[in-house]
C-alpha cells in the first residue's frame, strides 16, 4: 500500500484577473519523494508553487496538505538590514521554534556560520539562496517547495543544496522543485512534471533517464501542445 | 422689507446643476455606446 | 441570456430611466422657477435649495449604498456587488460635485460667504474626498480580485467614518456663532415649496437609479470583453 | 510543534520593524526634518503681534505630527515589500492579527519618538503653558496618534501594493484624519487655555470612540488585505 500522500492536489486552477495562469492541475506527492517541475517562463510553475505554499488561494480546486510547508522562492523573503542570524531568529520566533542550537546547526549545514552576523544586504546570490533554504527549514517542514533553487549558484553552492535535498528526502520530507537546471536536479527527483501554459501536460517517473532524455520528452510535449 | 436681489446666483446654480447632470448623462451614454461597438 | 445580453438590457433600461428622470428634472426646473413662490427673506437665491438638497440626498444615498455593498462583498465575494458599489461611488461623486458647487452659490448671497463651513456642506465635502480616494484606489489596482477586496475594505471604513465626520464638523461648527440668518436644514416649508422639494428629491433618486444601472452595465460590458480577450479555462 | 501566539508574533514584528528602522533611519530622519521644517515655517510665517501663540500653537503642533507621521507610515509595509518579505511572514503560522498589531506597535513607537523629539522644539517656538498641562496633553497626543496609526497602518498595507504609494496614502488617509485631528486640536487649544475638564469631555469622548471603533475595524479588515 503506497504511503498516504503528503500533498493531494485536485483540479487546482488559479487566475490573475481574467487570465488563467494555472489550469486544472492534479498531483499527489508521497513522503520522501521529490517531483521536478519543468516548463518555460510563464508556464505557471511559480504560481503553482505559491498556491501549494498557501500564499495564493486556488481559484478552483482543492489542496490537502498534511504537515507543515516550507518554501524557497526567487525573492529571499527576508530583510536586508538584518543579519543572517537575526533574520532566522525572527522567523524562528514566528514559527514558535526555540532558537539557538537549531539555528546554528542550519547556518553550519549551509556553510553560513562565518557570515552569521553580517547584514544580508551584503550577501551574494548564492549566500542568499542558502540562507533562504535555512529559513525554509526552521520549522522542519514535511513539505518543501523550491523555486529555481540552483539559479545563480556556483558549483560548490549547488552541491550543498543538492546534499540538503537528499538529506530531507531521506528523512521523509516531500519536495516539489521548479527548475530550468535539469542536469543537476534530474538525479535527485523521482518524477518530472511538465507544465505548458499553466497545464500539467505530463507527470512521469524519471526512472534513471538522464537530463537529455527528459529535455527531449519536454520538447516533444511542447511542440505537441502548441 | 423687499427681498435681496440675488436672482443671478439662482440662475448660476441651476445652470451648473444642469451642466453637470446632463454632462454626466451624456458621458455615460457615449461610454456605453463606445463599449457596445468594441464589444460586438 | 448571456452576461453580455443581460448587461445590454440593463444599460438600455438605465438609459430610459435616466431619460425619464431628466424630463422630470425639466419639470422640477419649470415648477421651481415659475410656479413656486419666492421666499421673501432670502430672495430668489433660496430656490437653489430645490436642487441643492435633493442632490445632496442622492450623493449620500449613493455613498451609503457603496458602503453597504462593500460590506456585503467582503462577506459574499460576489463580483456583482463590487461592480455595483463602484458604479454607485462614481454616481455619488457626480452628485456631490453638483452639491459642492450649488452650496457656495447659495451660501454667498444668503450668508455672505462662499463657504459657510456649515456642518452638512463640510461633511459632504470630506465624504466627497473620501470617495474620490475610493475611485483613485480602484484606478490604481489592475487585478480585479484585489481591486474588489481593497475597495470593499475602504468602502466599509468610509461607511463608518461618515457619521464621525458629521459629528466632528457639527461640534466644530456650532462653536462659531451662526454667520447670518438661517441654517439650511429643511425649514418648515409651506406646502407648495415642500411639494417642489419632494418632487425634486424623487427625480434625483430616479436619476441615481438610471445612472447606476448604466454605469454598472458599462462595467459588466468591459469585464466581459476583457474576459473573452483573456481566453477561458479550457 | 510549539505555537506562536498573537502576542509573541506582534512583539516580534514590532521589534523587527524598529530594529530595521534603527539601522536605516531613513524614515525617522525624514519625519523629524519634516517636523522641524513645518514648525519653523509656521513660526516664522506669522507676525507675532497679530497672530498670538495661542491661536497658532495647536494647529502647528498637529500639522507637524500629522504630516511627519504620514511620512513614516508607509515605511512599515514598504519594508515588507522589499524581497517580498511579507510572503515570508505569511508562510509562518503568524496570524493576520499578530502581524497587524506588530505593525501598529512599531508605528506607534516610531511616531511616539518623532513626537517626543519635536515636542521640546514646539515648546521652544511657542511659549504656552505646556509643563503644567503636560499629562493631559500627552494623553490627548497618545489617543489621537493611536486612532491615526490604526487607520494609517491598514491603509498603507493596501497602498504599498499600488504603484504610487507615497501619493496614495495621504489621499486615502486625509478624510480619516478629520475626526481625530480636529478633536486633538480642539482639546489642545482648551488644554493650553487652561479650560476646565468639563469643556474637554465632549471631544475626549469623540476621540475615544473613534479610537476604539477604528482600531477594531482596522484589525478585523486587515485579514482581507493580507490574503491573496
Amino acid at each position: 500500500m503506497p504511503a498516504s500522500p503528503s500533498i493531494r492536489v485536485r483540479e487546482v486552477s488559479r487566475r490573475f484577473g481574467h487570465r488563467w495562469v494555472v489550469r486544472k492541475v492534479s498531483l499527489d506527492i508521497v513522503p520522501g519523494e521529490a517531483v521536478m517541475l519543468i516548463g518555460g517562463n510563464g508556464a505557471g510553475k511559480t504560481t503553482l508553487l505559491r498556491v501549494l505554499a498557501g500564499l495564493l488561494k486556488p481559484s478552483k480546486g482543492t489542496i490537502e496538505l498534511t504537515g507543515t510547508v516550507g518554501m524557497v522562492a526567487h525573492h529571499t523573503m527576508m530583510y536586508d538590514a538584518l543579519t543572517a542570524r537575526e533574520n532566522l531568529a525572527f522567523f524562528a520566533r514566528l514559527h514558535g521554534v526555540p532558537r539557538d542550537e537549531w539555528l546554528d546547526h542550519l547556518l553550519e549545514l549551509l556553510g553560513l556560520s562565518h557570515v552569521a552576523h553580517e547584514r544580508i544586504g551584503t550577501f551574494s546570490r548564492g549566500m542568499l539562496q542558502r540562507l533562504a533554504i535555512a529559513r525554509s527549514l526552521l520549522h522542519r517542514p514535511d513539505v518543501l517547495l523550491l523555486d529555481e533553487p540552483l539559479s545563480g549558484l556556483d558549483d560548490a553552492a549547488a552541491q550543498v543544496v543538492l546534499q540538503v535535498i537528499q538529506e530531507l528526502k531521506s528523512r521523509g520530507a516531500s519536495l516539489v522543485i521548479a527548475t530550468h537546471q535539469l542536469v543537476e536536479l534530474v538525479s535527485v527527483a523521482e518524477r518530472v512534471g511538465i507544465m505548458v501554459q499553466g497545464a500539467l501536460v505530463a507527470l512521469e517517473p524519471i526512472e534513471g533517464r538522464d537530463a537529455a532524455a527528459v529535455v527531449a520528452r519536454y520538447r516533444e510535449l511542447v511542440t505537441h501542445a502548441a | 422689507m423687499d427681498s435681496p436681489d440675488n436672482g443671478a446666483y439662482m440662475v448660476a446654480a441651476y445652470i451648473v446643476t444642469a451642466v453637470v447632470v446632463l454632462g454626466y448623462a451624456v458621458m455615460l451614454y457615449l461610454r456605453i455606446r463606445k463599449e457596445k461597438r468594441r464589444n460586438t | 441570456m448571456t452576461r453580455r445580453e443581460r448587461a445590454l438590457t440593463t444599460a438600455h433600461r438605465g438609459t430610459i430611466i435616466t431619460g425619464i428622470a431628466l424630463l422630470g428634472l425639466v419639470g422640477v426646473y419649470v415648477r421651481a422657477l415659475m410656479f413656486t413662490p419666492m421666499e421673501r427673506s432670502q430672495g430668489l437665491a433660496q430656490k437653489i435649495f430645490y436642487v441643492h438638497a435633493p442632490v445632496a440626498w442622492a450623493a449620500l444615498l449613493a455613498f451609503g449604498i457603496t458602503g453597504l455593498l462593500s460590506l456585503l462583498y467582503l462577506m459574499l465575494r460576489d463580483r456583482k456587488l463590487d461592480l455595483i458599489a463602484a458604479a454607485s461611488a462614481e454616481v455619488g461623486v457626480a452628485f456631490a460635485v453638483v452639491m459642492l458647487t450649488t452650496g457656495p452659490l447659495w451660501g454667498k448671497p444668503v450668508w455672505g460667504t462662499w463657504w459657510t463651513w456649515d456642518a452638512r456642506l463640510t461633511s459632504t465635502l470630506f465624504t466627497f474626498l473620501l470617495f474620490v480616494g475610493y475611485l483613485v484606489l480602484r484606478g490604481a489596482l489592475t487585478d480585479f480580485e484585489v481591486r474588489g477586496r481593497f475597495s470593499a475594505v475602504l468602502g466599509v471604513m468610509a461607511l463608518v467614518l461618515v457619521p464621525f465626520i458629521h459629528v466632528t464638523v457639527y461640534w466644530f461648527r456650532t462653536l462659531h456663532p451662526d454667520p447670518v440668518v438661517m441654517k439650511p436644514e429643511a425649514p418648515s416649508l409651506p406646502s407648495v415649496m415642500l411639494v417642489t422639494l419632494l418632487t425634486s428629491m424623487a427625480v434625483c433618486t430616479l436619476l441615481y437609479v438610471g445612472f447606476i444601472m448604466q454605469r454598472y452595465a458599462l462595467a459588466v460590458l468591459r469585464d466581459v470583453r476583457e474576459e473573452e480577450a483573456a481566453g477561458g479555462l479550457s | 510543534m510549539p505555537r506562536s501566539t498573537t502576542a509573541s508574533v506582534a512583539f516580534a514584528v514590532a521589534a523587527k520593524d524598529l530594529k530595521v528602522e534603527l539601522r536605516t533611519k531613513t524614515a525617522f530622519v525624514s519625519s523629524l526634518v519634516f517636523a522641524v521644517l513645518v514648525l519653523a515655517v509656521l513660526y516664522f510665517a506669522r507676525d507675532k503681534t497679530t497672530v498670538g501663540d495661542f491661536d497658532l500653537a495647536p494647529g502647528a503642533l498637529w500639522v507637524t505630527f500629522t504630516f511627519a507621521g504620514m511620512l513614516g507610515l508607509n515605511r512599515a509595509f514598504l519594508l515588507e515589500r522589499e524581497n517580498r518579505a511579507l510572503d515570508g511572514l505569511r508562510l509562518t503560522p503568524a496570524s493576520a492579527t499578530g502581524i497587524f498589531l506588530g505593525k501598529v506597535m512599531g508605528n506607534l513607537v516610531f511616531l511616539g519618538v518623532v513626537e517626543l523629539v519635536s515636542l521640546p522644539l514646539f515648546i521652544l517656538f511657542y511659549d504656552v503653558p505646556i509643563w503644567s498641562q503636560l499629562p493631559i496633553l500627552v494623553a490627548v497626543i497618545a489617543m489621537a496618534t493611536v486612532g491615526f496609526v490604526a487607520v494609517g497602518t491598514l491603509l498603507s498595507a493596501m497602498v504599498v501594493r499600488t504603484r504610487f504609494s507615497e501619493v496614495m496614502l495621504p489621499v486615502l488617509l486625509l478624510p480619516f484624519l478629520v475626526p481625530p485631528i480636529v478633536s486633538a486640536v480642539q482639546l489642545t487649544w482648551r488644554i493650553l487655555a487652561l479650560r476646565p475638564l468639563s469643556e474637554l469631555t465632549g471631544w475626549l469622548s469623540l476621540l475615544g470612540s473613534f479610537d476604539i471603533i477604528f482600531f477594531t475595524l482596522s484589525l478585523m479588515l486587515f485579514e482581507a488585505i493580507l490574503v491573496e
